[in-house]
């Protein structure tokens, strides 16, 4: 009996090309990076520091101008787009940042933050009573008092904070929000606060999200798929379950199995990859594959073939690596 | 940043008695013509030279004395405060604003802006201000109105500098990344952004640069290229004072006295400034 | 056995200007040779400050050091002059700290920032300290260890700076190496080298470690003993596998529920502790944690509840008795 | 002739704000040959000097400080003696041949101090440099001189374009100095500016620019062996800090005291401030042409409202004279029966109300920073009549050039000027100030235009004096000015020297004596 | 370190051509020397004639482009008073400068260094208290009237010291220290800010914990480190030094660099004004060019990159 087919996919909202981005010092910074992000879906972009996904997030909003390649978001290629032009797109696509300390004006009272979307879009007055209605709402969504509106920032947690950078992000009612980090600076009792409201409004409003995090542990929380990037290039992406059970690239596996787990029985029974050597400098990258330095399994072709995203068996799921991981089962 | 420097003047009595010194300077500045006992121009040729109300051979109601046209000393200095007020707050405003308007925009934009701009900054920091100021003088002939004008554009290098350094860190800030997102221009981003943020290192420096206008006021004064004389000024009364310093060492030692007092209680309160604006200074 | 470090009621003060902070109220932990023992907690909850204390290294003022005891080689440190404390640092006690990037001189090369420490207590000619230096960097894995000595900070990677910190706090062979969060600042395959590391080190040099992290996937892998701390109080001390499967204090016990763990699929809501961290400025009164606890009786918020042993090894400060 | 009195030099000082009152005043204090005195020791004489030499080449400088040293070094053709009388110098008599002519007999067997002789030869050489424009002097007095020739090798003839009546006067400091042709010639203007030779009674030493001059005496001076055997000149613009140098025996004269610095010296025992008759007027410059000025009961009123003799006492402290009109009393033509305007309010105040201008007026007074006190004390006497005069303070070198620019209003209504005569003839005191088509002059008479042609133009004494007279008159009844005093020339000196100076201001002191050597 | 430097030195000449041209301009803005140079009654005729035998009747440009190739060959001009190459002028009165600020420099480091150093040690204490006031004292006094008061005191009521001059090594006292006292309040106070700033750097806290005691990890860790802001501000303090110098050296007659400018200023000599101004510039630059090189030789960040 053959299989259902599965329901035909709506269309990517979010669709990267190609994208690449050299900096004047000739660093790579993203190469060739391409993937979608469905309508409704949480995609997770996870790696290690200077791998280039804060970039590629920068890329996307055109905070940062790319080198190459094509960025299709609800119908429009962005990288094509005059400033002016940006700016109707800016309305369908928001993002909330990683330092709560560092991303709020502190000049700035809370209501005008909140607001400050609205204004620059011109939907409503600066201080006008509209304004003061909306971010009220929009403040009791991200579950903070309505009077908040007057205080200033540093009057508030890192927690609070985190939620006025989600309230401002949702202002505009985007379809699209990327979240840089957003909870790797708060405090462990706290970030599960923050996932569960993401998950609630993602539920609530039907939000799509870019999530850009180093922490395999929200990550497997919060994402619907995950791309894994390495030295500015995608190296693996699947469903997160299939990611997390049946990493087939050496990189993906060494991630999952250097992350400690917070279990110390666990902890003790887990096979660990303990990698050699240091991260190689994205100024100097090696030849072929850029994980070959660093990789336990290794061969000359490596050095030579830059492996291309190929599919594996899960559908959906690809790996650039010529010697994929065959049983990873040891992880847990 | 108020509370904040209130909170801390209440514990540092130095600055209260400078905020005191600078409270007098400015009411009688502003209320000489009410409270001088004098006409400071008022010559009487009969008068000059007599000393301070101590001692021998002073005149009654010349307090701190006369100078070598009659002329009350006492009245002379207050209405030099007016002066050195005028002149230490409009330069240093234009300065200020022509110093962070350039500050922000080459710390902002980067690029050839900020290339330009530095290059500028450069070329006036090589460039010795007395010409300057000796040639605009020289040019339009002396009045307040040049003066401000010299000392405004040779004092917005400081500005600019400790400005772009600002800005160049704050436009690394997150929230300069997010208004970006949202959609801000360029000029929003500094004026609703940027701006807000370097107000407390910009009041750090006006306050010390009103100081160093003064001081500068009197030192263009004492070479004579300061104000008309119509004015009594600071700088003027102790270069014309000098020449009695032995005999009518009043003229310039009060003179010179008002300037040292009112610069360093400028000074120590604008320490003070700088500390409530840098916390991590300030509690290390 | 006997504790290389042992700490009594450990009580610390900061007097600032307007206020008065306490960031430790009567910690007390021992480690014994060879062992990790792990202080973990949220940011506030003293865990750095009680670890700067061990070697006075706050600076005074502001901070005074206000109650108890600190034993190490039979004398109370607190008690010492600054002399002889000075031989105690680096030496006998030697401490690693979170950020390689600003704990080492940006101006000085690596193989003299630790040749110092080998010059001051063992008396090293300065071409001695120098090989001893090299040797030191080779046992912390640093490829190549005579070119790199002369190298300065910014041209090793964030793992490397770990390693040369840590030779540093080696190098005197020091009987207790306090490691202040020191794999937070690095990616996570750079962490477990570290970790590893360390592991490895204290086999060969049989040192205690005291190790404070807020990571509790770091403490389930490295920790023997663990003592959790909150509001800088001690909230929980038992041996690790206690902590995780039988927590006796309720923020314990909510702080392993909220964590999201990358072992476990995800899809259920996470359940959270709600509320914030205590402020030091205005700590609540009685228990610090009550205003988040779920479990919070009436007198908590009056009644600060002792650390007490419930379990043998395993004590918690909580009016609940027994186990939760 | 109003010489380099004006900013030039002691702008210096001013800009250093070291002697901020009237520098002009003592400026040009100078010593003349003083007689008597014990016989010569070896003796060093040190004398302040408010600013540096600019060069040592006579023909390229225009002003006193250079003049100051160089007269000690170089002679002239005439010589203002301790009297003021013009006497000989290089040439010991001179006549006026025709209208064009004046031929010169010169001293004999006089020579340079490198052997080389002065002759007629080296006359005509000197000041044919002079004139010569590729020399780029700055020396404006031998404008009429055509040229020089040699009749003799000790006669030599001036030709002039115009009849110039006073060229003899002339001849006594800047234009007539003679400059050794053979050692210029051989060592080129360079060398020469540098290491100068003359005839005179000092040889060059040494040059620390801004520091010091050193000159030694010249054994073999035609007029006798100096009796100073080193002559130092110190350069201290600064004379608060060169009244010290004097009292702790670093200096023995200072030269170029205001009367404020003079009265710092006080009664310190061991020194003393003298004070000599000089021959610089000062007045104020009226636009006749436009304005209330334009009225001469308005011009009368004014000089009327100021009180000369309390100017003097309080902002000079006396160290100046009263002059009815520009022209000092030593000067040839000035007439001792002209009268001075009276202090007389009362009357100013009905003269103004006779203009219609009862209720005053306002107008601007503008002068050069060096002289501040004096024109604020100005425009408080014309306060009292109900003129506010607003001062105006220009730096010396832009009061300067606007004084001299093309355009005769660039100074506002009233300026404060001071003018040295040195020629100690009318002539120059009048010369830029009166006729009409002259660079100052702000009046147009044509009565006054006449009567300078004629002193200009007569070689005869008693036509000249008539014409001098008149023109005072003139003056004072037209009042084209605001007329103030000639100011006394005023330096300190030490108890162990003597020496006195005359009226126009060079340091010539081949005569000094040191006491007590 | 190559392309630092190359950069570093076209910026250096940028901003020396950009000083000559504005100099160029200003001054001739400011008046005409012929005019200070002939006495008021010379004639127009007499003023053109010298003005043409001088060259300041041609066009501006002419003179400009002149000017500019001639700056080329190191020729400044010559100097219209001294009637020598405006070049040689400067070089004569050079060594008195020198003396002066080398002087002046070495009373500013003397005084500053140790203050700084003690102040910041002693945060807080009596002593750092009094350092700060002398400071602010010493930051809010015009150097004018320091130099006044020092020559009343110290020349007019005591005699020790001269009051003005030059000669000996007494004569540099009182301008040195007139001159170094803005500058050394400057430096003591960013010294021990910078010192302070430094002593709260977690490396310090490592060497403090590898058992220096405080005083060794101030001298072995602290002083390197906190120099290098204070290196930045020496440079642009030797720009307010050269201003500072033309006062102090107007106040003691100190026949320098900054009189020989008020001269040139006074003469209107447009070439020897051109010429100082374009050497008070280059000395700051140059110096401030130093300062980053050596900037760069502290900090192995720069040297190495």
């Amino acid at each position: 009996m053959a299989e259902p087919l599965p329901p035909p996919l709506p269309p990517p909202l979010l669709s990267l090309r190609g994208v690449r981005k050299e900096f004047r010092s000739k660093v790579v910074a993203v190469d060739d990076v391409s993937f979608d992000v469905r309508p409704g879906e949480t995609l997770g972009l996870v790696g290690e520091s200077g791998c280039g996904k804060t970039t590629l997030t920068r890329l996307i909003l055109r905070l940062v101008e790319a080198s190459g390649g094509e960025i299709w978001f609800d119908g429009k290629e962005l990288l094509g787009l005059r400033q002016r032009e940006l700016l109707s797109v800016r309305e369908d696509m928001q993002v909330v940042l990683q330092d709560p300390y560092a991303s709020l004006n502190p000049r700035m009272r809370v209501g005008d933050i909140v607001a400050e979307p609205l204004v620059t879009h011109g939907r409503v007055r600066r201080r006008s009573a509209a304004a003061r209605d909306r971010v009220a709402e929009l403040l009791d969504a991200v579950g903070l008092e309505a009077g908040s509106q007057d205080r200033f920032p540093h009057e508030f947690s890192g927690g609070q904070r985190q939620r006025i950078g989600i309230a401002r992000a949702l202002a505009l009612e985007p379809k699209l929000v990327i979240c840089d980090e957003p909870v790797s600076a708060l405090d462990v009792s706290i970030q599960a606060q923050i996932v569960n409201l993401m998950k609630r409004l993602q539920a609530e409003r039907g939000l799509t999200y870019l999530f850009v995090s180093h922490d395999l542990s929200i990550m497997r929380q919060i994402a619907t798929r995950v791309a894994v990037m390495n030295l500015g290039r995608i190296v693996e992406l699947a469903d997160t379950e299939t990611l997390f059970t049946a990493p087939r690239h050496p990189y993906t596996h060494s991630l999952l199995s250097a992350a400690p787990v917070a279990d110390p029985q666990v902890e003790r029974t887990r096979r660990r990859i303990v990698l050699r050597g240091d991260p190689p400098s994205p100024a100097d990258p090696p030849s072929g594959c850029s994980f070959r330095t660093r990789c336990p399994a290794a061969r000359d072709e490596c050095a030579h073939t830059r492996p291309p995203l190929a599919a594996q068996e899960d559908p959906g799921h690809t790996a650039a690596c010529l010697f994929p991981v065959a049983d990873a089962s040891a992880l847990v | 940043m108020l509370t904040a420097t209130l909170r801390a003047l209440r514990r540092n009595h130095a600055a209260k008695v400078a905020v005191g010194v600078i409270a007098l300077v400015v009411l009688v500045g502003v209320f000489a013509p009410l409270i001088a006992p004098h006409d400071p121009n008022l010559q009487n040729l009969q008068l000059k030279l007599r000393p301070p109300f101590w001692m021998d051979g002073s005149e009654p109601g010349y307090l701190l004395g006369t100078d070598k046209l009659g002329r009350d000393v006492l009245s002379r200095v207050m209405y030099g405060t007016r002066v050195s007020l005028l002149v230490g707050l409009a330069a240093t405003l234009l300065s200020g604003v022509v110093g962070a308007a350039v500050g922000v925009v080459s710390g902002y934009y980067r690029g050839w802006r900020e290339q330009v701009f530095m290059r500028l900054a450069d070329v006036q920091l090589a460039f010795p201000s007395i010409l300057l100021a000796l040639a605009i003088i020289a040019v339009l002939g002396p009045s307040l109105l040049f003066l401000i004008l010299v000392l405004g554009l040779t004092g917005w290098v400081s500005y600019a500098r400790v400005v772009r350094a600002e800005v160049l860190s704050l436009r690394e800030r997150e929230f300069v990344t997010a208004a970006r997102a949202i959609g801000d221009t360029g000029p929003q981003i500094m004026v609703r952004h940027l701006l807000p943020n370097i107000v407390a290192p910009l009041a750090t420096i006006g306050t010390l640069q009103v100081a160093a206008m003064i001081v500068a006021e009197a030192s263009l004064s004492y070479l004579g290229l300061g104000v008309p004389p119509s004015v009594p000024t600071w700088g003027s009364m102790l270069a014309d004072g000098q020449l009695y310093l032995r005999g009518a060492w009043w003229i310039a030692v009060f003179s010179g006295a008002a300037i040292m007092m009112t610069t360093l209680a400028i000074n120590v309160t604008g320490d003070l400034l700088r500390d409530v604006a840098d916390p991590k200074a300030y509690h290390r | 056995m006997s504790s290389v470090l042992e700490i009594n009621d450990l009580h610390v003060e900061f007097r600032l200007d307007a206020d008065t902070v306490k960031p430790v109220n009567g910690v007390s932990l021992s480690v014994e040779a060879g062992e990790t023992l792990a202080v973990v907690g949220e940011s506030g909850s003293g865990k750095t400050a009680t670890a700067l204390s061990i070697l006075r290294l706050h600076p005074t003022p502001p901070c005074h050091y206000t109650g108890g005891e600190i034993l190490a080689g039979g004398r109370d440190l607190l008690k010492l002059p600054e002399r002889e404390m000075r031989a105690i640092r680096g030496n006998e006690i030697a401490m690693v700290f979170q950020d390689p990037m600003t704990s080492l001189n940006p101006l000085k090369s690596v193989g003299a920032q630790i040749a110092e420490s080998l010059r001051l207590h063992q008396g090293l000619s300065r071409s001695q300290a120098r090989a001893q230096a090299v040797q030191a960097l080779r046992e912390v894995g640093i490829p190549n260890p005579e070119q790199r000595a002369g190298e300065y900070p910014h041209q090793f990677s964030g793992g490397m700076r770990q390693r040369v910190m840590i030779a540093i706090a080696l190098a005197c062979r020091p009987k207790v190496l306090i490691a202040d969060e020191p794999t937070t600042a690095l990616d996570v395959t750079v962490q477990a080298q570290i970790m590893e590391l360390l592991a490895g080190l204290q086999e060969r040099f049989g040192m205690a470690i005291v190790l404070i992290t807020h990571d509790l996937g770091v403490v389930a892998r490295c920790a023997d003993r663990v003592l959790v701390m909150y509001g800088g109080r001690p909230v929980e001390l038992a041996a690790v596998d206690e902590v995780f499967a039988a927590p006796r204090m309720p923020y314990t016990r909510a702080l392993l529920r909220s964590m999201p763990r990358s072992d476990v699929p995800g899809g259920a809501p996470l359940d959270p502790i709600p509320g914030s961290p205590p402020n030091l400025f205005s700590p609540p009164g009685g228990c610090a944690f009550h205003p988040r606890c779920a479990l919070a009786l009436p007198e908590c918020s009056s009644t600060v509840p002792p650390l007490t042993e419930r379990a043998p090894g395993h004590s918690a400060a909580c009016l609940l008795e027994g186990s939760l | 002739m109003s010489v380099r009195e004006l900013p030039t030099r002691r702008d210096l000082f001013k800009l250093g704000g070291l002697a901020a009152a009237a520098l002009s005043l003592g400026a040009c204090a100078s010593t003349k040959p003083s007689t008597g005195g014990q016989g010569a020791a070896a003796t060093a004489l040190r004398v302040s000097l408010a600013s540096d030499a600019t060069t040592l080449d006579p023909h390229k400088q225009g002003d006193l400080p250079s003049m100051n040293v160089l007269i000690n070094v170089f002679d002239t053709l005439t010589v203002r003696d301790t009297s003021d009388q013009l006497v000989g110098g290089l040439a010991e008599r001179w006549e006026s041949k025709d209208d064009k002519t004046w031929r010169f007999h010169l001293r004999e067997n006089v020579t340079f101090h490198n052997g080389e002789p002065c002759d007629a030869a080296a006359v005509a050489y000197s000041i044919e440099r002079l004139i010569d424009p590729a020399t780029q002097s700055p020396i404006v007095e031998l404008r009429l001189v055509t040229g020089a020739k040699v009749i003799d090798p000790h006669t030599v003839d001036l030709v002039t374009k115009e009849p110039d009546p006073i060229l003899p006067a002339k001849l006594s400091l800047f234009g007539g100095v003679i400059v050794p042709p053979k050692y210029i010639k051989e060592k080129g203007d360079e060398f020469f500016a540098e290491h100068p030779v003359g005839t005179g009674p000092f040889t060059f030493e040494q040059w620390q620019r801004d520091s010091q001059i050193t000159l030694k005496a010249n054994p073999k001076y035609w007029n006798g062996r100096p009796s100073v055997e080193q002559l130092t000149f110190k350069v201290m613009p600064d004379p608060s800090s060169s009244l010290a140098a004097l009292q702790s025996g670093e200096l023995d004269v200072v030269t170029g005291l205001t009367p404020d610095a003079a009265q710092q010296l006080g009664d310190a025992p061991g020194f003393k401030v003298v004070t000599s008759p000089g021959v610089r007027t000062f007045f104020v410059s009226l636009d006749t042409e436009e304005g209330p000025l334009k009225d001469k009961r308005v011009r009368q009123a004014l000089n009327h409202a100021l009180d000369v003799d309390t100017l003097i006492k309080s902002v000079l402290n006396g160290a100046a004279e009263r002059t009815p009109t520009l022209i000092p009393k030593q000067a040839f033509g000035f007439d001792a029966s002209v009268q001075p305007f009276q202090h007389d309010v009362a009357k100013a105040k009905s003269l103004l109300a006779e203009a219609g201008h009862a209720g005053g007026f306002s107008l601007k007074l503008s002068s050069s920073t060096a002289d501040k006190d004096i024109a604020q004390a100005i425009s408080g006497q014309l306060a009292e009549v109900g003129v506010k005069a607003e001062v105006s303070l220009l730096d010396p070198a832009t009061f300067k050039g606007r004084l001299v620019s093309d355009n005769r209003k660039a100074l506002g209504e009233m300026y404060f000027v001071g003018n040295s005569g040195w020629t100690m003839d009318a002539s120059s005191n009048l010369q830029s100030f009166v006729r009409h088509d002259r660079r100052q002059s702000r009046w147009n008479n044509p009565e006054a235009d006449k009567l300078i042609d004629t002193e200009e133009q007569s070689v005869d004494p008693d036509t000249r004096q008539e014409a001098f007279t008149a023109l005072q008159k003139l003056m004072i009844e037209e009042s084209p000015f605001l007329y103030l005093y000639q100011a006394s020339i005023l330096y300190a000196v030490s108890d162990r020297v003597q020496w006195k100076t005359n009226a126009n201001g060079t340091l010539a002191m081949a005569t000094a004596k040191l006491a007590g050597s | 370190m190559i392309g630092f430097i190359v950069k570093r030195v076209g910026h250096t000449l940028l901003v020396l051509f950009c000083v000559a041209t504005v100099a160029f301009f200003i001054v001739r803005l400011a008046g005409d020397p012929v005019q200070q140079m002939l006495p008021p009654e010379a004639t127009i005729e007499q003023e053109r004639a010298l003005r043409a035998s001088l060259g300041f009747d041609r066009p501006l440009l002419d003179q400009y482009v002149s000017y500019m190739t001639g700056l080329l060959g190191l020729d400044f001009g010559q100097s219209v008073f001294f009637h020598r190459p405006a070049f040689e002028v400067i070089m004569e009165r050079l060594p008195l400068t020198i003396d002066l600020a080398v002087a002046a420099m070495a009373f500013t480091l003397i005084v500053s260094i140790p203050a700084g150093i003690v102040a910041a040690v002693r945060r807080g204490s009596a002593t750092d208290t009094s350092v700060m006031a002398s400071v602010l004292v010493g930051q809010s006094t015009p150097a004018f009237w320091v130099g006044i008061l020092l020559i009343l005191i110290f020349a007019v009521n005591l005699q020790w010291l001269p009051a003005s001059g030059t000669g000996s090594p007494a004569h540099l006292v009182l301008p040195a220290i007139t001159l170094g006292l803005y500058s050394a309040a400057m430096i003591a106070r960013l010294l021990r800010s910078s010192l302070i700033d430094v002593l709260g750097e977690d490396y310090i806290r490592t060497a403090r914990a590898k058992g220096l005691s405080g005083f060794k990890a101030v001298t072995a860790h602290g002083l390197r480190n906190a120099s290098l802001p204070v290196v930045t501000v020496v440079g642009l303090e030797v720009g307010s030094l050269l201003g500072g110098a033309i006062l102090t050296e107007q106040v003691f007659s100190w026949p320098g660099i900054g009189r020989l400018t008020v001269e040139a200023i006074t003469y209107r000599d447009y070439p020897l004004m051109q010429a100082t101004v374009l050497f008070l510039a280059a000395v700051f630059v140059i110096v401030n060019l130093v300062v980053d090189l050596s900037y760069a030789l502290l900090d192995p960040r720069v040297r190495l990159s």
